[in-house]
């Protein structure tokens, strides 16, 4: 049995030493017709496919015994602590005081990284109503969070507006965009919907980036202001803070509005289209009504984080909202578990923590993070904290006095 | 309406076109066997550029001539390709098989992300020079100006090797298994096809093509990066929606058309919008057809 | 020649079959019939390998095989007509036919066999360029049977070939089923056309949520007063 | 009587095939009809352009709505439809597999209920009183059909039998005049067939509705249909009560074979 | 406390740590010497990747940190987004290589200053050469859609229209990364250029070149700093023969450059790579600034760095009340034979 699994991964391990060998142990330079034989790299494959095949076998072995027992009923309750609702509150409310005391206790560093965390979250979750609940493919998300942030840039800009006065009309500009973008697509189905999604992000980014006229083109927009305090003049550090509680209710808001939204007669019809639309129709749900507010809802949580971004940032540009950064949202809410809201904070937490933490690791930082994305797909397929049906209180005598 | 000008934006819309399609065809392989869009194809292509240019180094310090020194970059980088993407399919997809839609495709997306940092870790970040490996057509040198010998090379390798796929598709028994399980995978598997074997057949074929793509474009525009992928991959994979995801001919279709239009977009309105051109074009012909050029309409069965 | 031991599958979560036992012998023609959801499909899939049970076993010729892949079963002499006939709809009845010959390479065998097909069925020679999706649904089940027997099986397994039939073709395809075996390939028929499956078979059992509840003689079946009630609508 | 659903001379084309070919079919208020047929007759293409979800080539389709006059509801969207008082099952079940069995009903719920999205968001009064009535009046559905001990668990984990009886459940839910059931008995047992039957007699009087049935089990449509429509190949071949249908040579020939009813 | 800001890791990297050994190099001569005012430096070294929302961060945490003066940022992008929070700071920000001319021209960034010419000196460059010296009539104007590129080409395009003696023919961005340009390249052709202006980067202008040499096109082809890049030369190979690019003037003859270089070496073992110079000027000008100035404080240092002269690896430069540094400038070069060879 020994035996067999370390010729398997001597196997595997062979394997790859030939299969990365050009890349890894040759380097060439082709001007000076001068060979670099790199033999130590291709040592270290050898060794680490070795150790990696081993481990990956006994993994996967392991998820199929937790898939079966999972399957057969086992430990079926155990692992759901999510769903009393006892733990979900006591969870949130020291996750709630223990944000809100964190921008005094860490460095102004720290705090920036959590904003963005946050906003990455918002995004998450805004994401989570079109992707994980109506179950709508949408690969262009970010062309959303360009929206909001260039509609507060461009208005603080040209017309001197405050950012409180362009926070509501980020979120209802992305939502319109959303619903506009949402009538033609509306016969599309899956993949291709993903695409044409992906193509408009594109083409949003495009026009950002070339119409320099109005958008400054590449080089962006800057000294975009930070949010006023009634008026009062802040210290930089100061206004972290504060943009840290606004981004904080922020996410508070979005978060128990989309909690809020999936119980709700609107979020039992997003559920059900994405399950199945057909059926959907038949029970009286208007299909084009619903996905037309799935897509609204959706995108204007987009709109919200971008004004929040740009205000944050006080300088934007196109670059900022590449598909990479889509797919980054996507990622966070395929990898929290679709449809989850806990599921996205834990997501994002992953997708942008850790990168940011992992910076000890420098040049492997982006190799690790890129690889951390595949095993978790691999290894939890389902997410982090899969969405689960909310679970009904009845008291029911009969019920009850029949023995069951 | 100047003649030549046109006639010059065609065949560079070819030339980009062929290119195109060739990626293209990986990405429609991949869908139309396990409806999974690869995003790592791209990366792929990358890495035979990569491998191509290992290749040319060493056989170029031996004195090779340059004819031997391409085919030789190619068909080492082809073998290599296969394998990455063989590897790769059964590294991130192959454990997701019963999972949902959706996990496959950040699979994907983390392993095209893993590629390229595993380049700028193993390669260098720079633009590396590529060396010119295609020799120049003596029969090409009238119109060399408008079309030169790698336009030329890299239309008909394509055109050779697209054909060359369809007639495997469609006479071989591999060919035949392939459409069998694109069709119906669980049919195929009961008339003992070997499902998995022909899923990572797919994946090694559109590899190597990808690999063929990756060392000829490279060689033309003289240069490669770890980034070259991503753009490359984005528009074939534009290109094989708007031929019909999974249909082979729509791959090639729709990377001609895209060529093309890019082509005449950037030439006779301006090459600012030359993206925005490709997707707009892209978005308003889904509206209309929303299954592509060869793609077929789906009707629910209730 | 086939036997099932205690069969358990699952899926997901959901067990569909519950400890099935059968048995096939050679030269027969068994049916199992049993009402839509009983488990019929499944154990059919549970023999040739597509849902794997997750206990119990499966032993063809005395040998097990329920931990072979598919393929590996099929290349072993079983093949089946699935449910719902699952034609590759994007080839002609030719390609279809030559997919049913996958696993065998001796030409001259596949001709000769090719030639037998489309003596059974002669409509489908002169449709072989026909693409299989604009079949009509007897033509198709006939193609499902054809390609199953070109891969020369020494068990046919088919699932409700009667599905979906006008009453006229049934009665060909039955005749057809009938003189497969009499050429010597073992049958195994599911249907719910419990009449006329129980009228062509040696044997039958009773499938109900997954379980078998009975087993005969297919003339005892026939005229078993609960099957009669239950299954033949009488 | 009133008529509550009127099909005038319905054709449907799907690419060359013709799948329906002029069919007229009267339901009147309180009747249970059935329709039979072989497989691919054409019964629940004739179902899908009754509610809309196909829309007819040619013929129209007139349904009344409780305390209403006639309404021509062909080319209406499938909702509107159910908002009108017709509600359907599927022949192949189409539940809400990922939701519970509760929220599958209370989905239902959807068009009687009014709450927005500003209602989910801020959850006024009248919306938790509107939500407490939705799981209330589903979960008495549930009970009704006996699906009550499983409200939480994924409709995807129910049983065959049990799915169906919850597709029934989650039509009700609509609160129909005119209920479309396509083939509840199949994958049920002999006696499970009973008590559906004895079920879908008990909702019609509890609820006051009429009934158009697409069976193959001829147990349950000769004892509880008031009149049978018989279709073949797209077309009608006879229409009438069980005992005239079940003698019609044709229908014999054509549906019901020789041996079976000999 | 000096704080030193850049691309230390990600893609831009290679420009961005030049300058911090630059910075360490001097913080240690200077130490070594007993340091400013009895005080030693101490460098806040920060990464901001040249993205813009770093660089925010990055600002912030030197900022908070107490640095005075910060060497950086390196790109445009990221000194801009970071600039208005020094501003406020009133921490003194000097640039070795963000060449944005807005930096300095829009007035709103009092605290910056930079060693580096600006961009518009290079076009007007670029521009007067190629209408000057090489007589241009028809110039088609390219950039590949960056803020760098596309700022040179803007710059080049208004200079050549007020010149009046040539005209634009043709004003296009190509897409970086793209498979292929032969369709702007043929629309040069079309356009009868006879200079191409291309402001961008090395991997695209050697795209181009190749392309225009390949389609047997015919032009001057003059390029930004971008393109003065070995690399470019390396990339293009035959192609780049020819080619013009702007770049800072030589100063490889300077003493002070030379021992700059040295000291490089003496401490890292290798060739310094891009704007060590100008790092290295930001630098001396930075602890001569707070020395003479006797504090910290941005006023004081300010008026010094407005009168003093400084002797840098850059010659000797003084700044004005914008921000860009007087004595620094640009040369024209073009390939020849393989090198970068200064224009007289
Ligand atoms: N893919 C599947 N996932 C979950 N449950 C399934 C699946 N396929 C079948 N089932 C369930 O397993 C049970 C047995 O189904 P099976 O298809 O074997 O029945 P059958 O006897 O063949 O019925 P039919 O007469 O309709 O063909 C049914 O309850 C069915 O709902
Ligand atoms: N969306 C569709 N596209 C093409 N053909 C269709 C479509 N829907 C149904 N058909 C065809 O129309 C015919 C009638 O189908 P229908 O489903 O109405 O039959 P049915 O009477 O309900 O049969 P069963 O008893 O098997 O349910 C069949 O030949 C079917 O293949
Ligand atoms: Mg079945
Ligand atoms: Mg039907």
């Amino acid at each position: 049995m020994v035996a067999r699994e370390f010729f398997k991964s001597l196997g595997v391990s062979l394997w790859f030493m030939v299969l990365t060998f050009p890349l890894v142990a040759v380097r060439v330079n082709t001007i000076e017709n001068t060979i670099q034989w790199r033999w130590a790299n291709l040592a270290i494959v050898g060794v680490g496919a070795f150790v990696l095949s081993a481990v990956w076998r006994w993994a996967l072995v392991r998820r199929e015994t937790m898939l079966a027992n999972a399957a057969s009923g086992a430990g079926e309750r155990s692992v759901r602590v999510w769903d009393s609702p006892v733990v979900t509150r006591t969870l949130g409310a020291a996750l709630l005081v223990v944000f809100m005391g964190i921008p005094w206790l860490v460095s102004t560093y720290q705090t920036n990284i959590l904003i963005s965390f946050f906003l990455y979250v918002m995004l998450g979750i805004g994401l989570n109503i079109v992707v994980g609940v109506a179950g709508l493919l949408f690969l262009g998300y970010a062309a959303f969070y360009a929206i909001g942030a260039y509609a507060y840039a461009l208005l603080n800009h040209y017309f001197g507006w405050g950012f409180w006065t362009v926070l509501p009309m980020g979120g209802v500009l992305a939502a319109v965009a959303g619903v506009l973008l949402a009538f033609p697509v509306l016969r599309l189905r899956g993949d291709y919907l993903a695409i044409v999604t992906l193509g408009f992000g594109e083409i949003v980014r495009l026009v950002l980036e070339n119409w320099s006229d109005l958008t400054g083109g590449p080089s962006g927009i800057s000294n975009i202001d930070r949010p006023g305090f009634f008026g009062q003049e802040m210290t930089v550090a100061g206004t972290n803070i504060y943009i840290y509680y606004i981004v904080f209710v922020a996410v508070l808001v979005t978060f128990v509005v989309a909690e809020r939204l999936k119980d709700s007669r609107v979020g039992r019809a997003l559920q059900a289209l994405r399950e199945d639309e057909i059926a959907c129709e038949a029970m009286g749900i208007d299909r084009v009504g619903v996905k037309l507010m799935a897509f609204g809802l959706g995108t204007a949580w987009a709109g919200f984080a971008g004004v929040i971004f740009a205000a944050k940032t006080t300088f934007i540009n196109p670059a900022s909202f590449t598909f990479f950064e889509s797919a980054i949202i996507l990622s966070i809410v395929v990898l929290g578990g679709m449809g989850s809201n806990w599921g996205v904070i834990l997501g994002a937490a992953f997708l942008v923590l850790l990168p940011e933490y992992m910076r000890a690791f420098s040049e492997y930082r982006m190799i690790l993070f890129a690889a951390a994305m595949v095993l978790m797909m691999v290894f939890r397929p389902q997410g982090m904290i899969p969405a689960r049906s909310k679970q009904y209180r009845i008291v029911d005598r009969e019920l009850e006095l029949s023995g069951e | 309406m100047d003649v030549q000008y046109f006639f010059e934006l065609f065949l560079s819309g070819l030339t980009r076109g062929s290119i195109y399609a060739l990626i293209a065809i990986g990405y429609t392989m991949v869908y139309g066997i396990i409806e999974l869009i690869n995003f790592a194809h791209g990366e792929i292509y990358m890495i035979g550029a990569f491998t191509g240019l290992i290749v040319a180094g060493i056989l170029g310090t031996m004195g090779f001539p340059l004819p031997a020194i391409l085919v030789l970059a190619v068909l080492v980088s082809m073998i290599y390709c296969a394998g990455y993407g063989y590897t790769i399919e059964k590294i991130a997809y192959k454990p997701l098989r019963q999972a949902g839609r959706l996990s496959p495709l950040i699979s994907a997306i983390g392993m095209s992300l893993f590629l390229q940092n595993y380049v700028i870790l193993v390669q260098t970040s720079d633009f590396v020079p590529f060396p010119s490996l295609i020799p120049e057509f003596a029969f090409l040198e009238p119109i060399a100006h408008i079309f030169a010998s790698s336009d030329f090379l890299i239309v008909v390798v394509s055109a050779v090797l697209m054909a060359g796929l369809t007639l495997f598709i469609k006479y071989t028994k591999m060919g035949k298994a392939m459409r069998a399980t694109a069709q119906n995978r669980k049919m195929a598997m009961l008339l003992g096809i070997d499902a998995d074997r022909v899923i990572s057949v797919t994946f090694i074929i559109g590899s190597a093509l990808a690999a063929v793509g990756g060392v000829l474009i490279a060689s033309h525009v003289g240069m490669v990066n770890f980034a070259i992928g991503f753009l490359a991959g984005i528009k074939a994979f534009t290109a094989a929606v708007l031929g019909g995801i999974g249909s082979l001919p729509g791959a090639m279709l729709g990377g001609l058309f895209l060529g093309l239009s890019e082509s005449f977009g950037a030439g006779y309105i301006s090459s600012d919008y030359e993206d925005v051109f490709a997707f707009s074009l892209l978005v308003i012909f889904l509206i209309f057809r929303p299954s592509g050029i060869m793609g077929k309409a789906k009707v629910e069965k209730v | 020649m086939l036997e099932l031991k205690g069969v358990c599958t699952f899926y997901g979560n959901i067990q569909a079959l519950h400890d099935v036992s059968l048995s096939i012998r050679k030269g027969e023609i068994v049916t199992l019939i049993g009402a839509n959801g009983a488990g019929k499909t499944t154990t059919l899939m549970s023999i040739c390998g597509a849902t794997p049970p997750r206990r119990g076993e499966v032993l063809f010729e005395g040998r097990p095989i329920h931990t072979l892949r598919p393929d590996r079963i099929v290349a072993l002499g079983i093949s089946q007509v699935p449910e719902g006939r699952l034609i590759f709809p994007e080839m002609t009845v030719m390609e279809n036919l030559e997919l049913g010959a996958f696993l065998r390479s001796d030409t001259a065998g596949i001709a000769q066999d090719l030639d037998y097909v489309f003596e059974l069925f002669p409509i489908l020679a002169e449709r072989r360029r026909q693409l299989g999706g604009t079949l009509s649904g007897g033509e198709q089940q006939m193609l499902a049977i054809s390609r199953a027997l070109m891969a020369r099986p020494r068990l046919l397994l088919l699932d409700e070939p009667s599905l979906g039939l006008a009453p006229i073709v049934i009665q060909q395809i039955f005749a057809i089923i009938r003189k497969v075996n009499e050429s010597g390939t073992t049958v195994f028929l599911v249907e719910q056309n419990a009449h006329q499956a129980l009228k062509i078979a040696h044997r039958g059992y009773v499938m109900e949520n997954g379980r078998i509840t009975m087993e005969d003689s297919a003339h005892a079946l026939l005229t078993n007063e609960e099957v009669r009630k239950a299954y033949l609508g009488i | 009587m009133e008529s509550v659903l009127d099909v005038r001379s319905v054709s449907m084309n799907f690419g060359g095939l013709r799948a329906l070919n002029d069919v007229t079919v009267v339901v009147r208020d309180g009747e249970i009809v059935s329709l039979i047929g072989p497989n691919g007759a054409g019964k629940t293409t004739f179902f899908n352009c009754v509610t809309s979800i196909y829309k007819p080539t040619e013929g129209e389709v007139y349904f009344t709505p409780r305390g209403s006059a006639p309404l021509r509801i062909s080319g209406m969207k499938p909702n509107a439809v159910t908002a009108l008082g017709m509600a359907r099952t599927f022949q192949n079940i189409r539940l809400f597999q990922n939701m519970s069995v509760l929220e599958n009903v209370m989905v239902a719920r959807h068009c009687r209920t009014k709450a927005g999205i500003f209602g989910a968001v801020f959850r006024p009064g009248w919306v938790r009183r509107e939500e407490a009535e939705i799981v209330e009046k589903s979960y008495a559905l549930l009970k009704a059909l006996g699906l009550h001990r499983w409200y939480n668990e994924l409709a995807a984990n129910l049983p065959y039998g049990q799915q169906r009886r919850l597709e029934i459940a989650r039509a009700l839910a609509t609160e129909p005049r005119l209920l479309l059931l396509d083939e509840p008995a199949a994958g049920m047992n002999p006696q499970e067939t009973a008590a559906l039957k004895d079920l879908v007699l008990q909702i019609r009087d509890q609820f006051g509705l009429t009934i158009l049935l697409i069976e193959h089990d001829m147990s349950m449509v000769m004892s509880i249909s008031e009149r049978i429509y018989v279709m073949e190949y797209g077309c009608l071949i006879a229409e009438g009560t069980p005992e005239a249908v079940s003698h019609d040579p044709r229908v014999i020939k054509a549906y019901l074979g020789e041996v079976e009813h000999a | 406390k000096i704080g030193v800001a850049g691309a230390h890791t990600g893609d831009l990297a290679s420009y961005g740590l030049p300058t911090v050994n630059a910075a360490k190099i001097v913080a240690k001569q200077v130490n070594d010497k007993g340091g400013i005012n009895g005080k030693q430096i101490e460098l806040v070294v920060q990464d901001d990747q040249c993205k813009p929302e770093l660089a925010t961060n990055v600002a912030t945490k030197l900022v908070s940190d107490g640095a005075k003066v910060v060497i950086g940022h390196i790109c445009s992008g990221a000194t801009k987004a970071a600039l208005p929070i020094y501003t406020e700071a009133k921490v003194m920000v000097i640039s070795p290589s963000a060449t944005n001319p807005e930096l300095t021209q829009s007035g709103q960034y009092p605290t910056f200053f930079r060693t580096i010419a600006s961009d518009d000196a290079q076009a007007k460059l670029g521009v007067d050469f190629a209408v000057g010296k090489l007589g241009a009539k028809k110039i088609a104007v390219l950039h590949d859609k960056g803020d760098y590129g596309k700022g040179y080409a803007e710059f080049a395009k208004k200079f050549i229209e007020e010149g009046g003696k040539a005209q634009v023919v043709l004003f296009e961005g190509i897409t970086p990364g793209a498979v292929d340009y032969s369709a702007v390249v043929q629309k040069i052709r079309q356009s009868g250029a006879d200079t191409v202006m291309f402001g961008g980067y090395h991997p695209e202008a050697s795209k181009l070149v190749s392309q225009i040499k390949k389609k047997r096109i015919d032009v001057h082809f003059i390029s930004d700093d971008g393109v003065k890049d070995d690399t470019f030369i390396k990339v293009a190979g035959k192609d780049a023969e020819g080619v013009y690019a702007s770049g800072p003037k030589d100063v490889s003859g300077l003493a002070l450059n030379k021992e700059a270089i040295e000291a490089h070496k003496a401490m890292f073992g290798t060739d310094p790579g891009a704007f060590f110079d100008s790092a290295y000027a930001a630098m001396l000008a930075a602890v001569n600034a707070v020395a003479k100035a006797g504090s910290t404080d941005f006023d004081a240092m300010a008026k010094v760095m407005r009168s003093d002269l400084v002797e840098t690896p850059v010659g000797t430069i003084k700044f004005d009340t914008r921000g860009d540094a007087e004595g620094v400038g640009f040369s024209m070069y073009q390939v020849q034979n393989g090198k970068y060879v200064e224009m007289k």
